[in-house]
C-alpha cells in the first residue's frame, strides 16, 4: 500500500522532499540525535561533581562543558524538537491541508537547521566557549576560548525556528479544511501558532544580540565594555527579551501534546478548550513582559524589578489555568492508562512543581538568595526535562503508530516511563536542597557539606540515562517487530487518526470535510 | 483581496504627503526645538510617515484582518523592549561614588598605599 | 504576448488564496525583521540615556546634508516601487521593468552616499570600537559607543538595503524574462512590502542620528 | 517551627536582620507550591481509577462536561490574588534589602579575577576576609576590576551583582558573631568556583582591636581556602598540580593562549595584570623590550633573558616601586610554560589600541593626605607578609 514512507525510497529523494512529513522525520532524527549529544554532556557534568575538588575533567574542560550542555539542549533539541518534528508531520494533517503553506521554504529550513548545526559541531570540537550559554560580556568579550562559532551556529538556527514560524502561522490561517473555524482546530494547532508568534517576535531579537556580541568579542567592539561607555546590563536587558519567551517556545509545544493525550486517553472533550486556546495566547503575549526577573540581583533599578515581578506572576496564571484543565478532564472520562498516558501525569506532577517554584523566584526578595544558584537550576530543569521533556517522550509514544505504522512496546513503554521519572526526581529534587543551601551554580568546585547531595543527584543521573537509552532501544525494536498499527489504536476524535497509519502522501485518499469537532466523544466514531 | 487597481492618484497623493513631513521634520529640528519636544515631535513626524507608507504604499487598507493584527503588534513589542530598557536606565539609583574621570594620557602610578618601597 | 499565469501551487485551492498566504507569509518576516531592528533601537535608547550629552554632540557632529539626501533618496525609492506596481497592474509590462530598475538604482546611490559619508567620518580618525585618532582628543568614553552604535545600526541597515538592491534587480530581470502580466503582480507587490519595510526603518534612523542635536 | 523547617529545607542558618522574613515567605510560598501540586496529581490520579475505561471499543462514548465560566473565573480569581499577595510581601523585603540605612559603616570591595579584595576607610586592606563587627549595619560600595562578579553570602541571603565601571551598594547587619562563607555568584571564567570569601563577624570591641591590627587568629580560626583557590591565587610557591589522569582540555591553538592559560594557572594572574592596570606585580602589557628602572636604580631592557630570571630569582632584578613578594617559581614551570609565558608577553607588547579598562573604580580611602592614621608605607610591607600568610598558610 502507498504511503508516504515507500512512496520513493532513494536517498534523493527524502532530501529533496517537499513533503511535510518526510521533513518532520528528518527533524526528529537530527533532535534525537543531539539529545544524546546534549545527555552526555550532562553526564560527565554530573560525574564531575561526584567529589567537591577536580573529579575527572579540568575546570577549563568543565566550564566549556555545561556551555555546549546549555546551547546544544537549548536551541539543538528543546526549541525544534516538538513544533519542527510533531508540529511539521501533524500540524497539516490535523488541518485536514496537503502540505505546509511554504513547502519549499520548509525543506531550506531543514537545511539551515543542519548548516547551523554543523557550525556549532565545528566550534564544539574547536576549543569552545567557555562563558555559559548566556555569553554575558564583559567575560564573553575578553575570553581566550572560541565563542564565535558556537554564536555563529546559533544565529544561523534561529533563522531555521523563524521560517518554521512563518510557514506555521500561514498554514494556519490559509490551509484550514473548508468549513473548519479556529475554534474547531485541534489544541495542538493553537499551541504550534503560539509558539510561532513567540518565534516570529523573539527569535531576530536573539539573532541580533548574538551578532552583537560576536563583533564584540571577535573585533573587540566594546559594546558593553564599560571603558569606552559601553554598559554590560543593556546587553541583559535585549538577551533576556528574547531568552525567557524561549521557554516558553520550549513549553507551548509540549502543552500542545498534553492537551491532546489527555483528551484522547481520557475519552473525553477538554473540561474547556476556550480556556486552553485563550491560555495558549496569554502566555505566548504575557512572556514578552517578563524578562527582567532575571535581572533581579544585577542592578537593574529597584523600580524595574517591582514592575517585571508583578508581570512574572501574570503567566503564572495562564500556566496554572491550564493544568486545572487538564486535570477536570479526567473527570468523568473513560481513561485508559497507556505510555504516554503516565507520561502526561510525571508531566502534572513536576510541571506544577516547577512552574510553582518559578513563581516562587519571582517573588523578588527570595530571588535575591536563589538567583544563579543550583535552586533556580533545578527550577528549570524541572520545566525543560520534566515538562518538555516528557511530553516529548509522550508525543513520541502517542504518534508512534501514525508515524511508523508499527505498535511501541507497551510494557517496554511504562517501564521506560517510571524509569526516565524515578531518575528525573532522584536527579534534580537534591539539586533544589544544595540550591536553597547556597550552592552556586556553574561551579566546579563547591563547599565539602554539598557533597552528599551532589553524589545522590548523579546517581539519579544514571537512572535517567538508562531510562532514556531503554526507550531508545525499545521504540527502535518496535520498528521491526512490533505489530502493524491500526488507523486509529486510542479510538480517539482527532483529525491525525482519520487517515492510514502511516498516512499516503497526499495526506488524505480525497480532500477531507469534517463535519464533527476534534474532541466530541460524545458521538460515537464510525468506522473511516 | 480585491485585487482592483489602486489608482495612479492615490499613489502620487502618499508620496507628496511623504515629501513634505520629511521637510517638516527638518524644519522642525533646524528650528532649534529641544529637550525632550525634539524627540516627541521628531518620533511622531517618523511614526505618522511609517502610517502612511504602511497603510497605502504597502495596501494595508486593502489587505485582510491577519495582516493588520501583524502590522499592528509588531511596532508594540519594539516599544516594549525600547522603554522598558530605557525606564531601568532613568530610574537607577544614583552611583555613591564619582567615577573618577579617564586619563588616558600616561598609565597611572603604581598605587602609593600599598606597594611603595621602604625609604633605605 | 502571452501572459504568464503564476504556477498554481498544488496544496492552494486559488490564485488569490495563494496570494494571500505569500503577502501574510512576507508581512510575518518583516515584523520579525521590525524585532531585529528593535534591539539595536534599544541599543542606541539605552546609551543615549546613559550619556544624553555626548550622544547631542555626537548627532551634531554627523553631517546632516548627506543624511537628509540619503532620505529624499529611499523615499524616492519607494515612490519609484510603487510606481512600478501600480504600472504592472495596469498591464504596461516595460514601463514597470524600467521602474524596478530604477528603484535599485535608487538603491545604489543611497549605499554610494552612505559609503561617502563612512569615507568621512574614518578620515577623521573614527572607527567602530573606540579606535583612531578623534578618541585621543576626546577621550570620554561616551564617544566611542555613540560611533560604534552609528556605524553598526546604519552598518545593519547598509546590508538590508543591499539585500533589497539585489531583489529588485532581480525581480527586474525576472519579470523581462518572462514577461510577466498583472495576474502575478502579487509577486511584484511582495518585494514592494519589503523595500517599504527598509525605507520606514530609515525613517526613523534619520531623526536619531541627524535630527536630535540641539542643546537642551 | 522556623529552625526545623529550616533544617527539613536545607537553608544555611539566618544570621542576618532580613534572613528570618525571607526564609518565612519561602516557607509559606514552597507550602502552597507542595499543597498544590500534591492536590492536582492527586485528583489527576484519583479521577483516572476512578473512571478508568471499561470497555474499549470504538463505539465508547463519554458525557460532554463543560466547565462553567464561574469555574474556571473563580480559578483565574484566586490564584491572581496568591500571586499578587506573593509580590507584596516579596518586593517589600527586596526594597528592604537594596535601600542602605542612613548610618552604616561603608566598605569598600574589589571583585577581581577570581579573588575579593576590601579596604576599609581606615586604610586597613584584607583579601578574601571580610571583617565586620556584629550587630551593626555594614553598607558595602562594591566595583569590579574586569568582568561580572556576584557578591554572594548564604547565611545573610543577600547577593548583588558587580560591574566594572559602576558602584553597587549592598547592606546587611549581622545578628551574630561568627564566619559565614562568601560566594562568587556570576560566572566569572576559570576560576570561578574558587572566588570564595569569608565573612568574619566580630564583637565591637574585638573588631576595634582587630582594626588596630592585632592579627586575625586571635579571634577566629579560618578554614583553608578551596583547593582550587590556592591554584589560581595563591603567591606562596608550592601549588599542587592536578591529580594524572585528568583530562585536560585540547591545548589552545596559539603559544600565547596557552601561556594566558598557564598564568592562570599558576597564579601569575593574581599579581601581574595584561590590560596595564598596575597591580601588585608590574603589568605585562607593553612590557616586552622596553625600558625598566631596578629598585636599586639600574636601567635595562626587559628581554626574553631578564624575564626568564626574573621568574626563577625574582629578587635579584627587582623593579622600582614595587614590594619584594613574588615567590620564586624554580622546577614549578617546565622551559615549555615559561616559553609560552614569554610568548604571551611578546603578543600583548603594543599598547591596547583602545584605552585601558577605567583605573581601579575602588576609590583610595578618602583620607587627606596629611591624616595621622593614613597607613605608612612601612607597615605596608607587614599587611603584604599577612595577607599572603593567610591565603597561603
Amino acid at each position: 500500500m502507498k504511503n508516504y514512507l515507500n512512496a520513493e525510497t532513494t536517498i534523493w529523494s527524502w532530501l529533496s522532499t517537499k513533503d511535510h512529513k518526510r521533513i518532520g522525520v528528518m527533524f526528529l532524527v537530527s533532535v534525537t540525535l543531539f539529545l544524546l549529544v546534549g545527555g552526555i554532556f550532562a553526564l560527565i557534568l554530573r560525574l564531575e561533581h561526584l567529589t567537591p575538588g577536580p573529579t575527572i575533567v579540568s575546570p577549563n574542560m568543565y566550564n566549556q562543558l555545561f556551555t555546549l550542555h546549555g546551547v546544544v539542549m537549548v536551541w539543538l533539541f528543546l526549541i525544534p524538537a516538538i513544533p519542527a518534528g510533531f508540529g511539521n508531520f501533524f500540524l497539516p494533517i490535523m488541518l485536514g491541508a496537503k502540505d505546509v503553506a511554504f513547502p519549499r521554504l520548509n525543506l531550506a529550513s531543514l537545511y539551515i537547521f543542519w548548516v547551523g548545526a554543523l557550525v556549532m559541531i565545528y566550534g564544539i570540537l574547536d576549543r569552545a566557549a567557555d562563558t555559559g550559554w548566556t555569553f554575558y560580556p564583559p567575560y564573553t568579550s575578553v575570553t581566550y576560548t572560541k565563542a564565535t562559532p558556537v554564536l555563529l551556529g546559533v544565529f544561523i538556527l534561529g533563522w531555521s525556528t523563524i521560517i518554521t514560524g512563518v510557514n506555521f502561522i500561514t498554514t494556519i490561517h490559509t490551509l484550514r479544511a473548508k468549513g473548519m473555524r479556529f475554534m474547531d482546530m485541534p489544541l495542538f494547532a493553537w499551541a504550534l501558532y503560539g509558539a510561532s508568534i513567540i518565534q516570529l517576535i523573539g527569535t531576530p531579537v536573539l539573532g541580533l544580540i548574538l551578532l552583537m556580541i560576536v563583533m564584540d568579542h571577535g573585533f573587540d567592539w566594546g559594546l558593553f565594555d564599560p571603558a569606552r561607555g559601553g554598559d554590560p546590563l543593556i546587553f541583559q536587558h535585549i538577551f533576556w527579551f528574547y531568552s525567557h519567551p524561549a521557554v516558553y517556545i520550549m513549553i507551548l509545544p509540549p502543552m500542545g501534546v498534553v492537551s491532546e493525550v489527555v483528551a484522547t486517553m481520557a475519552h473525553k472533550n477538554p473540561l474547556s478548550y476556550k480556556a486552553i486556546a485563550y491560555s495558549t495566547f496569554g502566555i505566548a503575549f504575557v512572556g514578552f513582559l517578563t524578562w527582567g526577573h532575571h535581572m533581579f540581583t544585577s542592578g537593574m533599578s529597584e523600580f524595574n524589578a517591582g514592575i517585571f515581578g508583578i508581570l512574572s506572576m501574570s503567566v503564572a496564571v495562564f500556566s496554572a489555568i491550564k493544568v486545572f484543565t487538564w486535570t477536570g478532564t479526567l473527570y468523568k472520562g473513560s481513561v485508559w492508562i497507556r505510555t504516554p498516558l503516565v507520561y502526561v501525569f510525571s508531566f502534572l506532577f513536576l510541571f506544577i512543581f516547577g512552574g510553582m517554584t518559578g513563581v516562587a523566584v519571582a517573588a523578588t526578595s527570595l530571588d535575591v538568595h536563589w538567583h544563579d544558584t543550583y535552586f533556580v537550576v533545578a527550577h528549570f530543569h524541572f520545566i525543560m526535562v520534566g515538562a518538555s521533556l516528557t511530553a516529548f517522550l509522550a508525543a513520541l509514544h502517542y504518534w508512534w503508530p501514525k508515524i511508523t505504522g508499527r505498535m511501541y512496546f507497551e510494557g517496554w513503554g511504562v517501564a521506560g516511563a517510571i524509569l526516565v521519572l524515578l531518575g528525573f526526581v532522584g536527579t534534580f529534587f537534591p539539586l533544589f536542597l544544595v540550591g536553597n543551601g547556597g550552592m552556586p551554580r556553574r561551579y566546579y568546585h563547591y563547599s565539602e557539606q554539598f557533597q552528599a547531595l551532589n553524589v545522590l543527584a548523579t546517581a539519579g543521573s544514571w537512572v535517567l540515562a538508562l531510562g532514556l537509552l531503554l526507550i531508545l532501544v525499545t521504540l527502535i525494536w518496535s520498528l521491526y517487530a512490533g505489530e502493524k498499527a491500526p488507523p486509529n489504536p486510542w479510538h480517539s476524535r482527532s483529525y491525525e487518526w482519520m487517515t492510514p497509519s502511516p498516512p499516503p502522501k497526499e495526506n488524505f485518499p480525497e480532500t477531507p470535510h469534517f463535519v464533527r469537532g476534534p474532541y466530541d466523544y460524545h458521538l460515537p466514531l464510525e468506522p473511516p | 483581496m480585491n485585487e482592483e487597481r489602486s489608482t495612479l492618484g492615490t499613489v502620487l497623493i502618499t508620496y507628496a504627503a511623504l515629501y513634505l513631513l520629511v521637510v517638516a521634520n527638518l524644519v522642525v529640528a533646524l528650528a532649534g526645538v529641544s529637550g525632550i519636544w525634539a524627540l516627541v515631535v521628531a518620533m511622531g513626524i517618523a511614526g505618522i510617515q511609517a502610517l502612511v507608507v504602511a497603510l497605502f504604499s504597502m495596501e494595508l487598507l486593502r489587505s485582510r484582518r491577519s495582516i493588520g493584527v501583524v502590522a499592528v503588534i509588531a511596532p508594540l513589542f519594539v516599544l516594549l523592549l525600547v522603554s522598558l530598557t530605557v525606564v531601568d536606565v532613568y530610574t537607577r539609583a544614583p552611583s555613591p561614588l564619582e567615577i573618577p574621570p579617564i586619563d588616558r594620557t600616561v598609565p597611572s602610578p603604581p598605587p602609593s598605599g600599598i606597594t611603595s618601597t621602604p625609604s633605605p | 504576448m502571452n501572459v504568464a499565469v503564476p504556477k498554481l501551487q498544488h496544496h492552494f485551492e486559488d490564485i488569490p488564496k495563494q496570494a494571500h498566504a505569500a503577502r501574510l507569509g512576507m508581512w510575518l518576516f518583516l515584523g520579525s525583521e521590525a524585532l531585529f531592528f528593535s534591539g539595536l533601537f534599544t541599543f542606541y535608547a539605552g546609551y543615549r540615556a546613559h550619556h544624553p550629552e555626548i550622544f547631542r554632540l555626537g548627532v551634531a557632529h554627523n553631517d546632516l546634508v548627506l543624511g537628509t539626501v540619503n532620505t529624499f533618496i529611499l523615499l524616492t525609492g519607494s515612490l519609484l516601487i510603487s510606481l512600478a506596481l501600480w504600472a504592472l497592474r495596469a498591464g504596461h509590462r516595460t514601463l514597470a521593468v524600467l521602474l524596478t530598475a530604477c528603484t535599485a538604482l535608487a538603491g545604489v546611490v543611497y549605499l554610494v552616499v552612505k559609503g561617502a559619508e563612512w569615507g568621512r567620518h574614518m578620515s577623521e580618525g573614527i572607527f567602530p570600537g573606540g579606535r583612531g585618532d578623534f578618541f585621543v582628543e576626546n577621550p570620554e568614553p561616551a564617544w566611542a559607543v555613540f560611533y560604534t552604535a552609528y556605524y553598526g545600526i546604519t552598518g545593519f541597515h547598509a546590508i538590508h538595503v543591499t539585500v533589497g538592491v539585489c531583489i529588485l534587480g532581480w525581480t527586474a530581470w525576472w519579470m523581462h524574462r518572462e514577461r510577466v502580466g498583472p495576474a502575478a503582480a502579487y509577486k511584484l507587490a511582495i518585494v514592494s512590502l519589503y523595500w517599504h519595510f527598509v525605507d520606514i526603518v530609515w525613517l526613523f534612523l534619520w531623526p536619531l542620528f541627524y535630527l536630535l542635536r540641539n542643546p537642551a | 517551627m522556623n529552625d526545623f523547617l529550616r533544617r527539613l529545607l536545607y537553608l544555611p542558618e539566618q544570621a542576618s536582620t532580613i534572613a528570618r522574613d525571607v526564609d518565612t515567605l519561602h516557607y509559606f510560598v514552597i507550602g502552597i507550591t507542595m499543597v498544590g501540586a500534591a492536590g492536582v496529581f492527586a485528583a489527576a490520579l484519583w479521577w483516572s481509577i476512578r473512571y478508568r475505561a471499561r470497555s474499549f471499543d470504538a463505539r465508547s462514548i463519554t458525557p460532554r462536561v463543560q466547565a462553567g465560566l464561574a469555574v474556571e473565573g473563580g480559578l483565574l480569581a484566586f490564584l491572581v490574588v496568591l500571586f499578587i499577595v506573593f509580590w507584596v510581601i516579596g518586593f517589600g523585603q527586596y526594597l528592604r534589602m537594596r535601600i542602605p540605612p542612613r548610618d552604616a559603616m561603608v566598605i569598600y570591595v574589589t571583585g577581581k579575577q577570581w579573588m575579593w579584595k576590601f579596604a576599609y576607610p581606615e586604610g586597613k586592606q584584607t583579601i578574601s576576609t571580610l571583617v565586620v563587627p556584629a550587630n551593626r549595619d555594614v553598607q558595602l560600595v562594591m566595583t569590579s576590576r574586569d568582568v561580572i562578579h556576584s557578591f554572594y553570602v548564604p547565611a545573610f541571603r543577600v547577593k548583588q551583582d558587580v560591574l566594572p565601571g559602576r558602584y553597587y551598594t549592598m547592606w546587611f547587619r549581622a545578628t551574630r558573631p561568627g564566619t559565614y562563607r562568601i560566594f562568587c555568584a556570576e560566572y566569572c571564567g576559570l576560576s570561578h568556583s574558587a572566588m570564595w570569601g569569608d565573612v568574619v563577624a566580630l564583637e565591637a570591641d574585638a573588631y576595634q582591636r582587630w582594626l588596630e591590627g592585632e592579627p586575625l587568629e586571635n579571634f577566629v580560626q579560618l578554614q583553608p581556602g578551596p583547593p582550587m583557590a590556592r591554584v589560581a591565587t595563591d603567591l606562596g610557591p608550592d601549588l599542587p598540580d592536578y591529580p594524572p589522569g585528568i583530562a585536560e582540555a585540547s591545548p589552545p591553538r596559539s603559544m600565547a593562549d596557552w601561556g594566558r592559560e598557564v598564568a592562570a594557572l599558576k597564579g601569575c594572574l593574581a599579581c601581574h595584570t595584561l590590560d596595564g592596570q598596575p597591580h601588585i606585580g608590574p603589568t605585562w602589557r607593553n612590557l616586552w623590550y622596553r625600558e625598566t628602572t631596578l629598585a636599586d636604580g639600574r636601567v635595562l631592557i626587559a628581554d626574553e633573558a631578564y624575564l626568564t630570571r626574573s621568574m626563577m630569582d625574582p629578587m635579584l632584578e627587582l623593579v622600582q616601586g614595587y614590594a619584594p613578594v613574588m615567590p620564586t617559581y624554580q622546577g614549578l614551570l617546565e622551559p615549555a610554560e615559561v616559553g609560552a609565558i614569554l610568548e604571551l608577553i611578546r603578543t600583548i607588547s603594543e599598547p591596547l589600541p583602545t584605552p585601558a579598562r577605567p583605573p581601579e573604580p575602588l576609590v583610595r580611602p578618602p583620607l587627606a593626605p596629611g591624616s595621622p592614621d593614613r597607613v605608612d608605607p612601612a607597615r605596608a610591607l607587614d599587611f603584604i607578609r599577612e595577607t599572603s600568610e593567610r591565603v597561603a598558610p
